[in-house]
């Protein structure tokens, strides 16, 4: 599935806007088990002379990649967090998984982010927490931008309007969700405005030309 | 010409009393009503830690007169698909409802609009009960799902509630054996006691019926703002709506006043027989002084020089009236007006007694819901009032028949409704249970 | 009786109304829009239209620097603004995996708890006042002003406070501020008893509150609703308990928790949390550890690139910051986990099948915030 | 002299109104003209010193039914049953059965006086006010004299009213699932 060799790899490979010109520290080459203290306090303040995101593997990962091999793209820690990247292919199977194996029951959260230069635009993020475990994982699920990932709202009703706000302010569709519109933003606007695309400044003048009245929304 | 001329003046001749008297209910009545609000303003404010209007008048004290103007002034709106005619005529309805009512009650043995009508006390509460007309058209005719739902639910409200209501004003007709308002009155001091301790759950019916029918929380639910906006007035706003306002506070006047006379001892002062206690007769006048004191006390602590101007003004009207109170005991020609005065005074303490009740209950209570209110009304109080009739007229064939106590037969009639009444509150609350836990059996339909 | 069917539709109007509840209605809590399709008095389902508040806080903070972005968490949830300051301060010290100094976090959870209370207040008093209580409304405001006075003595802002930098606290705690704190925690044991007396055995209260909006624990749990109206249900979870951060692990406090997952039970769950709270201020007054309140972090903010999830236990339930950074001063993606907008979600499990009048007992019960619904 | 002119601007009022209520075509105008029509009335009886019968009407007429009428009108969507089940002879029959009526009222003004006991005209009657209170007279007239008539009244409604509630319960059931 992994149809490019580490679309997961970071953010930092592809640093988006022209700002981020350096692409700061080589992710996570130098595996340096020694990175947890690191995490520790004050001297860190400026600079960081240790990377914060380091491969994982333990039970849990090894469980997953037992069940779903190579959809299980990467496994990562970052600031002692951990995060699973997987195949959109594979999202409701580990989801799925996840909730009733793994018992992480509480679906925290689901969002997104946008890379747009990535080959795989987006990133989709599934904050899920164990209430037995009390621990968090986080999948990170990239997508293209044509892609339609499945939903999740048949096995968390949160979903459904988490699902909403993504497809609100990313555009990212979800397959089989039930009415999947708009939530924050009137329905008939253009534009997604959480793309890095949409400038902060922007807005779909002719909808506010139309349905306020006015000339501006600014 | 001529015939017609003199059939006026004959007619004038004898009804200038009646006549006077209707316009000054149709004048005062408004500015009276005001006032109740002020006051429910003020009591609220005391009751919720703060001090309420303060700014127009000393203590708020004109706020009335600047909240009827500025209604007066307000634009007029009608919504686009109202029914014109009705939206328009419904406020007269309930306004004119309860100034007519109005008309037929006695402000103490002295004051009163109309001749005394031998169905007085049916009559108050049958023209009254009008007023609904005007809610539910007004409901209607505003053409909003907010008004037609608190309409409706009003209508409902008050036809369940009048039943049980009317009904239990039986219990105080029965104890009276006329519908007279003076012979009510005159039958209380005849026996000595107010009805409302004769038939005490008479009472406790026709008060929360009252309050329902006057729809002021914990039953306003016509008109709960939480929940409808403003019910049946929602599309109402300037002087049509403060119509619909008058004759919410008129109807409580109203209603204040049908309890007072039915219950509580109409214009007869506390102990109406017992001599000795005569001096209670000169309470209002010290209580009008007593006022007219505390007024000069705060007027030197009013902030502006106007106020405390005003303050003294009020003062002085205070010591204005206690003379009128106290003219009779000391000038002899005005001994006559004595019981016409101290009656209107005992009257009108009385009503604003349980007025202030209802307020009371207003700014203690949370609002009930509409289900909840009907099984309220339906499973017990109208059973609780039918059940009253049969005690109270039980306990007059004991006395009458077998020769009984009186009081002996009430205090054991009133156990007995209070047993059963209790029997129906556990049934009620049996099957609430019941209701509620059938209803809460969960479906499971999840959707945005 | 396929007929006698067909002439009911036509004759009683068996077709449902559709009864549009905002977005200017007094008990929606601002701008919130319910579409209630109505039977009779029942409801048969329920759409909510939200975002008239929406200012796109998420996208303002890709453009603003770490420490510029702080003041605006304060406008999401405005009624518990300290709370969101937390959170936020918190995470971004995750990601620069700085600490703030022990003063600072015990500050923090003392002024954090008593926006709890002072939330909660604001919620009993609009709650009361939605079933038809007028007064409790006065009274709880009349305590949330003393909490906002010592808001307002110690950084002079009264809602929309700023009060945590991250790295710690811009303002050292005022002279007098155990005393302010103490006095109204000893004044409040007093005052909660006044709600009590007017609500808790009342039996219109009761009866307008126990068993309507039951949700149980496993749907709160799937529906991601978190906070009281998940220990209303019955699970003794606190992510103060859970998880703790500032300085909850050096404080003694119960949990409370409901049976049913009604409305009643929220209210007493949210009752009992006020108490709680206020031990939390009375233990941590008691004892604030002397030191620095500020940690070492520099002017300029530049955490590595990377990732964080943070979520604290807010008034409203799990407030959660997913932050990810690519190494400059500007955060790359800032995600807000608004407790309001995921608890409203819950709305139409709740209220399928009660009257129109618990529907503002239940969103009333939810406790939701527009601006945070919207962001 | 006054009382002609009460009684004609009630019976005015009464004619009037009854007339706009079966001209109007929305049904909340004809139950408010039928309102007024009930006022007026009552205000008649009122003059004729019937004081118990007046506040009867008022609030069984006017409090009572007409309430349930608007009631049921407001809730009820009368515009669809109107066009599908109008009675098409409606106005043919309606004009017959007035038209008797009115013959009928006619030939029993016109032949009152022929009828055994003076028929309608009732002469020589004590003026209104120095009757005793009508209230009681008619409560004793009714638990005297009509007693078994009352009693079979009562009887009816509370089988009529028994008959609704059973009926109102079977509907729910054959509703509810």
């Amino acid at each position: 599935m992994a149809d490019e060799p580490k679309p997961s790899q970071e953010p930092e490979s592809t640093p988006p806007e022209p700002k981020g010109a350096s692409p700061a520290s080589p992710p996570k080459n130098d595996a340096t088990p020694a990175a947890p203290p690191a995490a520790k306090p004050v001297a860190a303040a400026p600079k960081f002379p240790l990377p914060v995101q380091m491969p994982l593997d333990n039970d849990l990962v090894r469980r997953y990649r037992e069940h779903f091999g190579a959809a299980i793209l990467d496994a990562l820690e970052d600031r002692k967090q951990p995060y699973l990247v997987i195949d959109s292919a594979r999202l409701s199977d580990i989801a799925r998984y996840s909730r009733d194996e793994e018992k992480f029951d509480l679906l925290e959260d689901f969002t997104a982010v946008d890379w747009p230069r990535r080959e795989k635009r987006f990133d989709l993020i599934a904050i899920l927490y164990s209430f037995p475990h009390n621990t968090r994982l986080r999948l990170k699920i990239p997508v293209a931008a044509n892609e339609q990932p499945g939903t999740l709202s048949e096995l968390w009703p949160t979903a459904n309007w988490l699902e909403r706000e993504i497809f609100d302010l990313f555009g990212i569709e979800f397959a089989g969700h039930p009415g999947l519109k708009r939530i924050l933003l009137p329905d008939g606007w253009q534009g997604h405005p959480l793309r890095k695309d949409y400038d902060i400044l922007q807005q779909d003048t002719a909808w506010v030309r139309e349905n306020l009245g006015i000339d501006s929304g600014q | 010409m001529n015939p017609t001329a003199q059939a006026l003046l004959h007619f004038l001749q004898t009804w200038w009393v009646e006549l006077v008297c209707a316009v000054v209910i149709v004048a005062i009545v408004p500015l009276i009503a005001g006032y109740v609000v002020l006051v429910e303003r003020k009591l609220m404010a005391d009751m919720q830690a703060r001090l309420g209007p303060m700014r127009v008048g000393p203590h708020g004290l004109l706020q009335p007169i600047a909240d009827a103007v500025k209604l007066l002034i307000k634009e007029d709106l009608v919504p686009r698909d109202a029914d014109g005619l009705i939206f328009w005529f419904a406020p007269v309805i309930t306004m004119v409802a309860a100034l007519t009512a109005m008309g037929a009650l006695y402000f103490g043995p002295a004051f009163r609009v109309a001749q005394d009508i031998n169905i007085g006390i049916l009559f108050v509460i049958g023209v009254s009960s009008l007023g609904f007309l005007g809610i539910i058209l007004g409901g209607w005719a505003s053409n909003s799902h907010y008004s037609i739902i608190g309409a409706i639910r009003s209508t409902a409200q008050l036809v369940s509630y009048e039943a049980a209501g009317g009904i239990a004003i039986v219990s105080a007709l029965l104890l009276a054996g006329t519908l007279r308002i003076p012979d009510i009155v005159a039958a209380q001091f005849d026996s000595h006691v107010w009805f409302i301790f004769l038939a005490p759950v008479g009472f406790f019916i026709f008060m929360v019926a009252s309050i329902a029918e006057t729809n002021r929380a914990p039953f306003d639910l016509p008109e709960a703002e939480s929940e409808l906006v403003a019910g049946y007035m929602t599309e109402y706003s300037g002087f049509r709506w403060s119509l619909y306002f008058l004759g919410e506070y008129a109807n409580m006047i109203v209603v204040a006043s049908v309890a007072t006379t039915l219950f509580l001892g109409g214009w007869l002062r506390p102990f109406p027989n017992i001599h000795w206690l005569r001096w209670l007769d000169l309470l209002p006048a010290l209580f009008l002084g007593f006022v007219g004191v505390y007024c000069i006390y705060r007027a030197g602590k009013q902030p502006v020089k106007i106020q405390t101007g005003f303050m003294w003004a009020v003062a002085l009207a205070c010591f204005g009236l206690a003379a009128v109170f106290i003219a009779p005991w000391i000038i002899a020609p005005l001994r006559f007006a004595l019981p016409g005065l101290n009656g209107a005074f005992w009257f009108l303490f009385k009503v604003s007694a349980y007025i202030y009740v209802f307020m009371w209950l207003r700014f203690t209570l949370p609002r009930y819901r509409f289900d909840q209110l009907m099984h309220l009304g339906w499973y017990i109080l109208i059973p609780l009032a039918i059940i009253n009739v049969f005690s109270v007229g039980l306990a007059l064939l004991l006395e009458s028949e077998f020769g009984l106590n009186r009081w002996f037969t009430m205090i054991v009639t009133t156990a007995f409704t209070l047993a059963i009444s209790l029997f129906l509150v556990r049934m009620h609350d049996k099957r609430t249970a019941a209701a509620s836990s059938a209803a809460a059996v969960p479906s499971d339909s999840y959707a945005g | 009786m396929q007929q006698d069917a067909s002439q009911k539709d036509t004759l009683l109007g068996a077709d449902e109304l559709v009864l549009n509840m905002g977005p200017q209605h007094p008990s929606t809590h601002g701008v919130l829009r319910v579409k209630l399709k109505l039977d009779g008095e029942r409801v048969r389902g329920t759409e909510c239209v939200i975002g008239y508040l929406h200012r796109g806080v998420e996208k303002i903070a890709e453009n603003r620097t770490y420490q510029q972005f702080a003041p605006y968490v304060d406008r999401m949830d405005y009624v518990a603004a300290v709370s969101n300051g937390l959170g936020y301060c918190e995470a971004v010290e995750k990601l620069l995996s700085v600490e703030a100094p022990l003063r600072a976090r015990v500050i923090r959870t003392i002024l954090t708890e008593l926006q709890r209370i002072a939330s909660h207040l604001l919620w009993l008093g609009t709650h009361a006042l939605d079933i038809g209580a007028l007064t409790p409304l006065f009274y709880c405001m009349r305590e949330r002003e003393e909490i906002l006075k010592i808001f307002e003595k110690y950084c002079g802002a009264r809602l929309t406070t700023h009060a945590f930098r991250i790295g710690g606290l811009q303002y050292e705690a005022y002279d007098g501020f155990e005393k302010d704190v103490e006095r109204f925690c000893k004044d409040f044991e007093r005052r909660i008893q006044e709600y009590v007396t007017l609500l808790t055995g009342n039996s219109i209260w009761i009866g307008r509150t126990r068993n309507v909006g039951v949700l149980n624990a496993a749907d709160c749990i799937a529906l991601g609703a978190s906070g009281p109206i998940l220990r209303a249900a019955g699970v003794k979870w606190d992510l103060r308990k859970a998880q703790p951060y500032a300085a909850y692990d050096r404080y003694q406090f119960e949990i409370p928790v409901g049976t049913n997952g009604d409305t009643y039970d929220r209210y007493m769950v949210r009752m009992e949390e006020m108490r709680q709270s206020r031990l939390i201020c009375l233990q941590a007054i008691e004892n604030i550890p002397e030191g620095p309140i500020m940690g070492k972090v520099g002017k300029v903010l530049k955490p590595p690139p990377g990732e964080i999830y943070h979520s604290i236990e807010a008034p409203k339930g799990i407030l959660g910051y997913y932050i990810v950074s690519d190494g400059t001063i500007q955060p790359y993606r800032v995600r807000i986990r608004p407790p309001s907008f995921i608890n409203l979600q819950a709305l139409d499990k709740m209220i399928r099948g009660h009257l129109v009048a618990d529907v503002v007992a239940v969103i009333g019960t939810l406790d939701i915030v527009l601006g945070e619904v919207d962001r | 002299m006054l009382d002609s002119i009460i009684f004609y601007f009630f019976a005015g009022v009464a004619v009037l109104s009854a007339a706009l209520m079966v001209t109007r075509r929305n049904a909340i105008h004809s139950a408010v003209f039928l309102i007024t029509t009930l006022l007026a009335t009552a205000g008649i009886f009122l003059q004729l010193r019937a004081e118990f019968l007046f506040i009867t009407q008022i609030i069984l007429y006017v409090g009572g039914i007409m309430v349930l009428f608007i009631f049921v009108i407001m809730l009820v969507r009368l515009d669809a049953p109107i066009h599908q089940l109008r009675f098409r002879m409606q106005r043919l029959v309606a004009i017959l059965v007035a038209a008797a009526l009115g013959m009928e009222v006619t030939v029993i003004l016109l032949l009152a006086h022929k009828l055994p006991g003076g028929g309608l005209l009732i002469q020589g009657s004590a003026p209104a006010d120095r009757l005793p209170p009508n209230s009681e007279e008619l409560a004793k007239s009714l638990f005297s004299n009509y007693l078994l008539p009352f009693e079979i009244a009562s009887i009816l409604l509370l089988v009529a009213m028994v008959g609704a509630v059973v009926m109102a319960k079977n509907r729910r059931r054959t509703d509810e699932p």
